[in-house]
């Protein structure tokens, strides 16, 4: 068997709507320079390889990863950008140390969403040239047709959507890293204006800029750090159909077949008992408790009511998105999942603070990749090896 | 090296064209499903999935590994996109190496594709945003100054002249017209390099690879698939890639050093001391005529300057002593960037396998090599294969 | 035998595409940016605005850097102070270009050249354009000294400086 | 955030505008020349048919996603179909508030598996809701290109017609 692999290093820059005045070579140099002090290491030395998480047309530059490696001590080192989520990133690094062959790998995941000035022309991009991009739509009708149709399938309703909200962004109140913290009943988020029926503004989480770094260490390497190892116990990340035609749509698949892969890695049988807390991709509200039923924490069509019952707040049975999740946070593009993975590791190591949750030993962090996307990842954290 | 041996079992591309029928997703599918044929595997067989796909502003859309995943055979299965710029496409071969190494996937499909002819009015505009946002931009750079420039400094550096270098596009283009998938393909002389149209002294017409349409792939297994599927499994013994600093002004051009690190780390994990004996055939990455020599060098298969004469003498020939790009190459067989990487990795594949036709370099080889290069005369990605 | 196998892929020619013997979709990106210049090249502009061009020290390996940075790539530590460098310098490598960025032709050809900046690091420059030179007379090594846009006339911006010429 | 100097001049802190140069022409490929060649001359939806997957996909593709068949079995199906999935837009890509909201829809054509995303328009006063039975309304033969566009929109079928 492969040895373990362990969280030793995190590090990240506050997130807000805007970085004036700051590069982005500069956010990352931030977020990699608490990274490794976390770690105590020093990159040119300690680390074998690297792993970027960035697209193009988000920076506004093509093959991006060019710029990637001096701001992070990795210039003329092995480098490589995964074009996903940050979590896609971190399986990446967590195969590389797998193999044998690299001990200590970092993994960077940045946004500068207030840099795009026509994000949603860029986010048309993403949408099929040929049959869906012509009808000239905003493309988050797609996440409106998805709500729709998860609430029909589910039986979940706006209500409880609401509450997601309410809950996250109360959630990030507590979290001094997060953007949009607020103070809201549910009742005020349905009657926030309507963006793509049945989606209203406040289900929308909005973006925020910042940047995030992680060092993974292969167990031999860990041992030696005074970093107080959090272990990657599965790992999973899955693709549906990039085509709208041809995907499910009343469940996330994709959270589903990645949680069924991360599950097996950690000999989980139980998710509902077995994860203690979870940080789930919420970049609209519902795909919370889409996601929730997609990784087994709830049964289908059970998640909605166990939110407004309360059962996901932070003395709830099951924490959810104790950060403040993406509509608390904000959203951070391709560090979006990286971060909630940074949460996780807090939250396992107790340095949550205001938020932390009592006697948590296995979380789990799942990120999507957005519209119109069907991709996700899940990675399960574990506070002690295995006997 | 790797916990696991991982062999390359099956390789499938389409044509290169300047301009093909098919959408992206059409050309990943029909180079895929050669590649799965090729093995007598199907798509069920397959774990998971590596895309390697360049500029998204190539194929004009915006998480252009999400666009392609079904077409790469991604549906309902982990898929990870990789990047790093023109080194892509040698760059994905070793992500499916260390997906399989990593003991989590028995059978990973590698597919690369560009389509570059969706960009206008010509694909060198988008290369435009790959050059510094701030600084260099607004001077408003063609990609091919910085070959230019680099090309200037090796020719500096070690006396070598254009006619030097202009006989790697004779050889490459004649090499080529054995290639049933060839764009260019020519008989053509030196003087014909010569007096082909100057673009950017001292780069001419012919000294460039054209731009293309196309995909590639590869079917990568763990040894036990392999034995089981093949009794000529062409193994990966050595993988390397080092990224330079994006700092290309500040560096010394005459010479790739990020290419030897990338080399000396594949070597290392494949037990190559003394790469010009033990490597029989090498598919160096040649989008200009002057890059085989200069990663001939950078590969250690000659010291600094002396690729052009080891050219002049007719050791680099199909039938020479170390055959270099029997293939026809990128000057020969096209460039659609990633794709091309590939193709590169899919011949070594043929020639050790002595399944390349035409192009078969004689003398039984067991070992080859192929290597991409790219960003910002930044990247080198190298890969050893062994009979 | 891979010679003998049959490969797809179906070629198009320029015309197939743009006289209409293939169905085609026309798309226009509208991708734009504004990006934070920050610290380090928010300085680099707003100094070039000035006519001079400034670079970052750091003292641990006591490289002086241009472009400059907020960090040091070869030590990962925070640079540490500025240093202003001479806009003189010498001419790394140089090319003759005889297309646009669009590989369109240009009537008269462009020198596109590497410049090492007086006053940082060996070997340390950025892109820029030579000008009153002609190509036959350019060499490598060549002393080179920016051309300025007037005072007025100048935003902070690479192109404040109108070129690099002998000198 | 952190930042490495003191910012002396808050309304000196600049940006750099920037855009992607370039315009895309889009092949819409071998399956997609069949399918909207026969949308255009006929008003005629042509899904294609995987068999051992029992699947039949529209917009067709050349290959099957979930064996990768080549699929060579063209159907037709709609042109009337079942609304799955609603939205109303009431944001453009602008990010502004759009003059009339638009609603789109995913549609399942008649004896097709996959989904049609489109526009949809009802008449003023009659409910649209997931189960609803829809049908094409096409531009005239003379202004369609050969586009997903030659369909002007999706309609409720006036009345049940068996």
């Amino acid at each position: 068997m492969p040895s373990r692999v362990a969280i030793v290093g995190v590090g990240h820059t506050q997130f807000r709507a805007t970085s004036p005045g700051l590069s982005y070579k500069e956010i990352m140099f931030e977020a990699a320079t608490k990274a490794y002090a976390d770690a105590a290491i020093d990159p040119r030395r300690d680390i074998d390889s690297f792993v970027c998480c960035s697209e193009d047309l988000s920076e506004g530059t093509g093959i991006f990863d060019e710029y990637v490696p001096d701001q992070i001590g990795a210039a003329l080192r092995p480098v490589h950008t995964i074009a996903g989520d940050g979590l896609q990133g971190l399986v990446a690094a967590y195969m590389q140390i797998l193999t044998g062959a690299f001990d200590v790998v970092a993994v960077e995941a940045h946004s500068k969403a207030s840099n795009i000035l026509t994000p949603n022309y860029v986010l048309a991009l993403a949408l099929d040239p040929i049959y869906v991009r012509p009808l000239g739509a905003h493309p988050h009708i797609v996440a409106g047709l998805e709500m729709s149709r998860y609430l029909h399938a589910s039986g979940a309703s706006r209500e409880q959507c609401a509450h997601v909200v309410a809950k996250n962004r109360g959630n990030a109140l507590f979290n001094e890293a997060a953007a949009y913290g607020a103070d809201l009943e549910p009742d005020e988020i349905l009657q926030a204006a309507a963006a793509f029926e049945p989606l209203s503004r406040l289900d929308i989480s909005a973006a925020a800029d910042g940047a995030v770094v992680v060092v993974l260490a292969s167990e031999a390497r860990a041992r030696t750090l005074d970093a107080e190892p959090v272990w990657v116990l599965g790992a999973g990340w899955c693709t549906d159909s990039p085509a709208l035609d041809s995907r499910q749509w009343d469940t996330a698949a994709y959270a589903r077949l990645a949680a069924q892969q991360a599950y097996r890695l950690a000999g989980i049988s139980v998710p509902s008992r077995e994860i203690d807390f979870a940080e789930v991709d919420d970049t609209f509200s519902y795909k919370e408790l889409q996601h929730l039923e997609a990784l087994g924490l709830f049964r289908p069509g059970e998640a909605g009511p166990a939110t407004a019952e309360g059962l996901t707040t932070l003395d709830g049975d099951l924490p959810v998105n104790p950060s403040g999740g993406s509509l608390g946070v904000g959203h951070l593009g391709e560090a979006t999942g990286l971060y909630r993975l940074v949460e996780v590791v807090r939250q396992l190591r107790e340095e949550a603070g205001p938020r932390q949750l009592p006697d948590v030993e296995v979380g789990l962090a799942q990120s999507w990749r957005g519209v119109p996307t069907a991709t996700g990842a899940v990675v399960v954290l574990g506070k002690e090896p295995e006997a | 090296m790797g916990l696991r041996r991982v062999a390359i079992v099956g390789a499938g591309m389409t044509k290169f064209m300047r301009r093909a029928l098919e959408t992206g997703r059409e050309l990943s599918w029909q180079a895929s499903r050669m590649a799965l044929e090729s093995c007598e595997l199907t798509l069920k067989d397959v774990d998971g999935v590596v895309i390697g796909t360049a500029p998204d502003v190539f194929d004009g859309v915006h998480m252009k590994g999400e666009y392609l995943a079904d077409g790469a055979g991604g549906w309902g299965k982990p898929v990870l996109r990789g990047y790093v710029g023109g080194g892509t496409g040698v760059f994905s071969p070793i992500q499916g190496w260390y997906h399989v190494a990593s003991g989590l996937f028995d059978v990973v499909l590698v597919v690369a594709e560009e389509k570059m002819s969706t960009c206008h009015p010509h694909p060198q505009g988008a290369f435009l945003s790959i050059f510094d946002n701030i600084l260099e931009r607004p001077l408003e750079p063609n990609l091919i100054w910085i070959f230019a420039l680099e090309m200037h400094r090796y020719m500096a550096a070690y006396g070598i002249s254009k006619r030097d270098i202009a006989l790697v596009s004779v050889k490459n283009k004649r090499n080529a017209l054995d290639h049933p998938c060839a764009q260019v393909a020519e008989n053509i002389t030196v003087e014909d390099v010569l007096n082909s149209e100057v673009l950017v002294w001292p780069v001419n017409r012919l000294d460039v690879s054209p731009v293309s349409d196309g995909a590639a792939a590869l079917v990568l297994a763990a040894e036990h698939v392999a034995k089981r599927v093949t009794d000529k499994p062409v193994w990966i013994d050595g993988v390397g890639w080092h990224l330079d600093s994006a700092y290309w002004t500040n560096r010394e051009l005459c010479y790739p050093k990020y290419v030897e690190y990338a080399a000396r780390m594949a070597y290392r994990m494949a037990g190559i001391t003394e790469p010009r004996k033990q490597i029989h055939v090498v598919e160096p990455y040649d989008p200009f005529s002057y890059k085989e020599l200069h990663h001939l060098e950078g590969l250690l298969l000659c010291g600094k300057g002396e690729a052009p004469q080891l050219t002049a003498d007719g050791v680099t020939q199909r039938n020479g002593d170390l055959p270099v790009c029997p293939s026809g190459g990128l000057m020969g067989v096209g460039n659609p960037i990633a794709a091309s990487g590939v193709m590169k990795t899919a011949e070594i594949f043929w020639q050790l396998r002595g399944e390349a036709g035409k192009r078969q370099v004689p003398g039984r080889p067991t070992c080859g090599l192929a290597q991409a290069w790219g960003d910002l005369m930044q990247v080198g990605t190298v890969i050893v294969l062994r009979t | 035998m891979v010679g003998e196998r049959e490969f797809p892929g179906t070629p198009l020619s320029d015309e197939d595409l743009h006289k209409g013997k293939v169905l085609t979709v026309e798309a226009d990106p509208n991708a734009r940016y504004a990006w934070d210049t920050g610290v380090a090249i928010g300085r680099f502009l707003a100094e070039l605005k000035n006519g001079r061009i400034i670079g970052r020290r750091c003292h641990r390996c006591r490289r002086t850097l241009v472009p400059p940075r907020m960090f040091c790539e070869q030590c990962f530590r925070p640079t540490d102070e500025w240093v202003y460098l001479k806009d003189s310098g010498r001419v790394n490598t140089y090319s003759i270009s005889y297309i646009r960025w669009d590989a369109s032709r240009v009537a008269e050809p462009t020198i596109p050249a590497v410049v090492e900046i007086d006053g940082a690091h060996k070997g340390m420059g950025f892109l820029h354009l030579l000008g009153e030179v002609k190509p036959d007379d350019v060499h490598m090594g060549m002393r080179v000294k920016a051309v300025w846009k007037r005072p007025r006339e100048r935003v902070g911006s690479i192109r404040d400086i109108l070129y690099f010429k002998p000198y | 955030m952190g930042s490495l100097e003191h910012i002396e001049r808050v309304d000196q802190l600049g940006q750099w505008p920037g855009e992607m140069p370039v315009s895309f022409l889009y092949t819409v490929g071998v399956a997609g020349e069949r399918f909207l060649r026969e949308l255009m001359e006929n008003g005629r939806f042509l899904g294609s048919r995987c068999s051992d997957c029992r699947y039949t996909y529209l917009p067709p593709r050349l290959y099957c996603e979930r064996c990768f068949a080549e699929l060579t079995d063209w159907v037709e199906v709609g042109p009337r179909g079942t609304v799955e999935a609603l939205t109303v837009a009431h944001v453009g890509l602008d990010g502004q508030p759009l003059a009339e909201p638009q609603t789109f829809a995913l549609i399942r054509l008649d004896g097709a598996d996959g989904l049609l995303i489109h526009r949809i328009s009802a008449p003023a006063g009659q409910e649209l809701e997931l189960g609803a039975t829809v049908e094409p309304v096409f531009h005239p033969r003379a202004a369609r290109k050969g586009s997903i566009l030659d369909i002007q929109h999706f309609k409720p079928t006036p009345a049940r017609r068996r």
